[in-house]
């Protein structure tokens, strides 16, 4: 639970007690619940209203957060989940597959965190590894020859630091990545929903469209790593974390992010339906938009996008 | 990123030195200077690659007269209006300009490589690490539009620390940037030789020093994608001493040819018209 | 090659059986004959599958009444007239065609897959071991030019022991050829998906069963291309069990999906789908 | 040395012993030199005109024969050696890169053996791994790019049958080559150098022309695995090797090969620079014929070349 979250917490329990009392049959404490809960939604709309830079790293982290396979089960009709980069090895850590969307047939690709430590041990916190990467090529290759539009879920802390990963091509792989999805000739319609975390995040990140959640954020460098190298002290991680920009009104701002999907008060841990409807209703506009582009211009568009990014004023 | 908590190797000054020797930083061999220019700051004694500035490399690579300069006057911006605890990126990106007399971290263009025509980009680590900024992605993304234009080959060569996390989420999709650059290239068939100096990590060798038709690196050469400490902190082992090196690089099949500093012109030329460059 | 070496499986044959049982031959339960075929061939107990003729495949697979047979009558050559320490070639051959009813290891054709309409090339362990021979290789062949002529999508069912080493190198070229008929189906766009069955080794597993858009395999299926003998003698340690199994080909990054055979046709049917077939 | 080369090695003697007396300034035996040595090619001549379809096998895999790097340097003029699969390692039993052969620019890619133990470690017997099949791929798509012509020498007992090669996709990696191939947009010129082992010799072994030398074999199956497996003994391995038609004579039969490249008496690794010579002059010319054709042309014949194999008379 963050620092910021206590309130609600509170409030939970003691809605929790009062529904249990209700369910025992003690009394009818119905007016007292939506009371509270009204009052906790005021709370959360103020709270979250304001998160600094740092919160809504913690809100993007928070281990409630639901994560890919949650929004695979809340999103989605159909889901035929496809293995393997056909190389060396099945990465957990990103997974992707066919899936339905309202009857928009697509292929999903994504970072899979787990919410607990034997999942986490299981995904690698959502850290991918080549193998990831090269998966994720694979599927995005097949997706263009049946022409279906390719949405990629991001969230992860970032690609895998490890020996095998290097000794492997962590580089290589997040730059052929880059450069395929470049040109690829279908829509790409990246979304961050937690965490997008550096090149570990752009490996599946490059698109037409870019849409970010509310309190996700997305950063070339942890606030920590940052804090480290230029405050000298990892515990400066807030201020690095306002000076990165790395929240989605901010990313907004620089058009880095195309369009920000809105959580309910309290954030999408505390109402991951709610969350599902709004992100479902975004994805379908832009589906519907992108598939009406002429593959050519579509990747026009794509290199001019990425273009300006950066050039002199 | 992080080039500055890198330890910088003493590289050999002969202009504060007295005499006509440089010592090498490796294996502390003092070497005549005259024999060191000959060898292209290599020391004779241990192959010790010293860094080369954009300029040294050009002149090593480029028939003299031949280069044209493209987005000489691209400088850094500040999207961010980044300042950290030491000060401002502004400032810093102005101290790197004064030390190095260039506007970026890397010097773009088009010359005659033994006669062949060609565009190339060469990187600067004095310029801030040779970090990669909104104006570095842009440089090189002039060099490719300019080959692709022009139906030219394509050289880079990388000395790079990584992203610039000074300008943030701009440095991260720069990345995007020129290898959205590099497959314009791919499309036409021109080839895109890219050549590896130490060191080339992070963001820069997770993007267009990564995809090149041919991988060329020099011996020793740093070459990677997360840095060794934060490796080590994660496997909470220490790793070996040849990793990240050209040579573990090239066993692990990520490099084409580790190539004598000496021999590298001639190397390009030959790739070059093997590639039906004319 | 090689399928005579193997020991072989001791398949439930209930028409020997006085009784309404068969044994698994994995784990020995015994399972009501109603059930085994309700399972179509699949322990209930501890999911083993056991293998299935190409005709109980089709049915298992392909819409009743909607199979078109191509290249029926073909029979293997026997271009180097082989003959070994146990006799000929062709006694071997027609031995396989009286055992099995089948004229060789595939059974090609096309027709429909809950309504889509597909070619589908299913092959039979019980002829030669499934071996790849010259008429093999046609049929398979057969039936990718079927699809990249009628533009429909292509299944390929294989079980195989390998090449057929009685007709020495020209069965070694069918591998060329049947992966040149897939090639032609990239071409078009067209979707193969490879059902990797027990067993799918040699010659097979390294043509036509690995290049598919999608590779399914049963569970438990026996995947590979060097043999476990040859591998043990050549590495001199025993191998894990799980060695070569559809499991750990899967962990290795070369199947999509295990799929369990009740849930094949369906599974097929949505890949289908998701390739734009109608 | 061979059984059947004895008589040949006792002249070499006796040739070598001469010649040292001449040098040491005994006597001139000049006359009885050259006289010895035309009876050597009368034998050589007669011995190698009727070799059996075992001792063809025991030619082709003699450790004296001229192995890729020999070749390299007997016949190009320059080599350009390109290293690595761009995703797991570099494979030293296969190896490639630019070549020159008078004036014509190619790539080649070849198995390489070893001729002594500590070579042979290093190129493991010539046996390819994945890594190795994937690098020649890229290579060969490298060629195709720069419109250059491929060529590949063929000399493995096989692909390597280890563990981790099974494990990092041998199958896949063959395959995938083998299809490949078959639509690569340039020629493809095959010569078998020596042992031309199954799967592992076709995974670089797909072409527009197939060519062998004289006592080069291919085979399905190495003779001594068939005498194991169809007449339950290792060591009818000669009946096998006759039974299998692995020769360059018996695949011209077979339509499987389309030119021999001859051998001098007494084989490649009694005169490399003859060997190289005529390898030199029938690679040029296939060269010249195969570079005329246009390349949509190519790929159908090559279709066609491998569709009529097997083909039901
Ligand atoms: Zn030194
Ligand atoms: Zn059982």
């Amino acid at each position: 639970m963050l620092d910021f979250e206590k309130d609600l917490s509170v409030l939970d329990q003691r809605i929790d007690e009062l529904k249990q009392l209700s369910e025992q049959g003690e009394a009818d404490f119905s007016a007292e619940i939506e009371n509270l809960a009204a009052k906790q939604r005021q709370i959360a709309k103020r709270v979250y209203a304001d998160l600094t830079p740092w919160q809504t790293v913690q809100v993007a982290r928070h281990p409630q957060r639901p994560v890919l396979r949650d929004w695979i089960g809340l999103l989605f009709s159909d889901f035929i989940e496809l293995h393997g980069d056909r190389c060396f090895g099945d990465d957990a850590a990103i997974i992707g597959g066919f899936a339905t969307l309202e009857n928009r047939r697509l292929m999903l690709i994504g970072h899979q965190k787990g919410k607990n430590v034997d999942e986490n041990m299981e995904r690698n916190f959502g850290m991918a590894r080549p193998e990831g990467y090269r998966k994720a090529l694979r599927l995005m290759k097949l997706a263009e020859k049946f022409s279906l539009p390719v949405v990629c879920f991001i969230d992860t802390p970032g690609a895998y630091p490890g020996m095998d990963a290097e000794a492997r091509g962590q580089a290589e792989a997040i730059a052929n990545n880059i450069l395929e999805m470049s040109t690829l000739k279908t829509p790409i319609l990246v979304l961050v929903t937690g965490e997008g975390g550096s090149g570990g995040a752009l490996g599946i990140g490059v698109g037409d469209t870019i849409l970010m959640m509310q309190h996700a954020i997305y950063s070339v460098i942890s606030p920590e790593g940052c804090a480290s190298i230029l405050w000298r002290d990892g515990n400066r991680a807030s201020d690095a974390a306002a000076a990165l920009k790395l929240t989605a009104a901010s990313l907004m701002e620089l058009r880095l992010v195309d369009e920000i999907v809105p959580e309910p008060p309290g954030g999408a841990h505390r109402n991951d339906e709610a969350t599902a409807a709004s992100i479902r209703t975004v994805l379908l506009e832009h589906l519907k938009r992108l598939t009406r582009i002429p593959v050519s211009k579509l990747i026009t568009r794509r290199f001019d996008k990425y273009a300006k990014i950066g050039q002199p004023l | 990123m992080g080039w500055f908590s890198k330890k910088k190797k003493a590289s050999p000054d002969p202009t504060k030195s007295k005499d006509v020797f440089v010592q090498c930083s490796r294996c502390h061999a003092h070497i005549f200077l005259e024999e060191w220019k000959e060898q292209v700051k290599v020391c004779p004694r241990c192959n010790f690659h010293d860094r080369l500035s954009a300029r040294e490399r050009l002149d090593l690579l480029i028939d003299a007269g031949s280069f044209h300069e493209l987005g000489k006057d691209i400088r850094p911006g500040d999207p961010l209006l980044f300042a950290d605890a030491r000060g401002s990126y502004a400032e810093k990106a102005e101290a790197a300009r004064a030390k190095t007399g260039m506007n970026e971290a890397v010097l773009a263009g088009h010359g005659r490589l033994n006669k062949l025509h060609t565009a190339i980009a060469i990187m600067d680590f004095r310029f801030l690490g040779g970090s990669l900024g909104g104006s570095t992605g842009e440089k090189i993304l002039m060099t490719t539009e300019y080959a692709a234009g022009h139906k030219l080959p394509c050289i880079i060569v990388s000395a790079s620390g990584g992203a610039r996390m000074h300008e943030g989420m701009v440095s991260l999709m720069q990345m995007a940037k020129t290898c959205a650059g590099v497959a314009r290239l791919r499309q036409r068939n021109l080839p895109l030789i890219s050549v590896m100096t130490d060191p080339t990590t992070g963001g820069v060798s997770a993007s267009y020093a990564m995809v090149g038709d041919f991988h060329l690196a020099e011996p020793g050469a740093l070459i990677g994608f997360a840095g060794r400490r934060v490796i080590e902190q994660t496997i909470k082992q220490k790793l070996p001493d040849d990793f990240q090196t050209a040579e573990y690089l090239q066993e692990h099949g990520f490099i084409d040819c580790i190539v004598q500093r000496t021999e590298l012109k001639s190397l390009l030329h030959s790739l070059l018209v093997y590639c039906g460059c004319s």
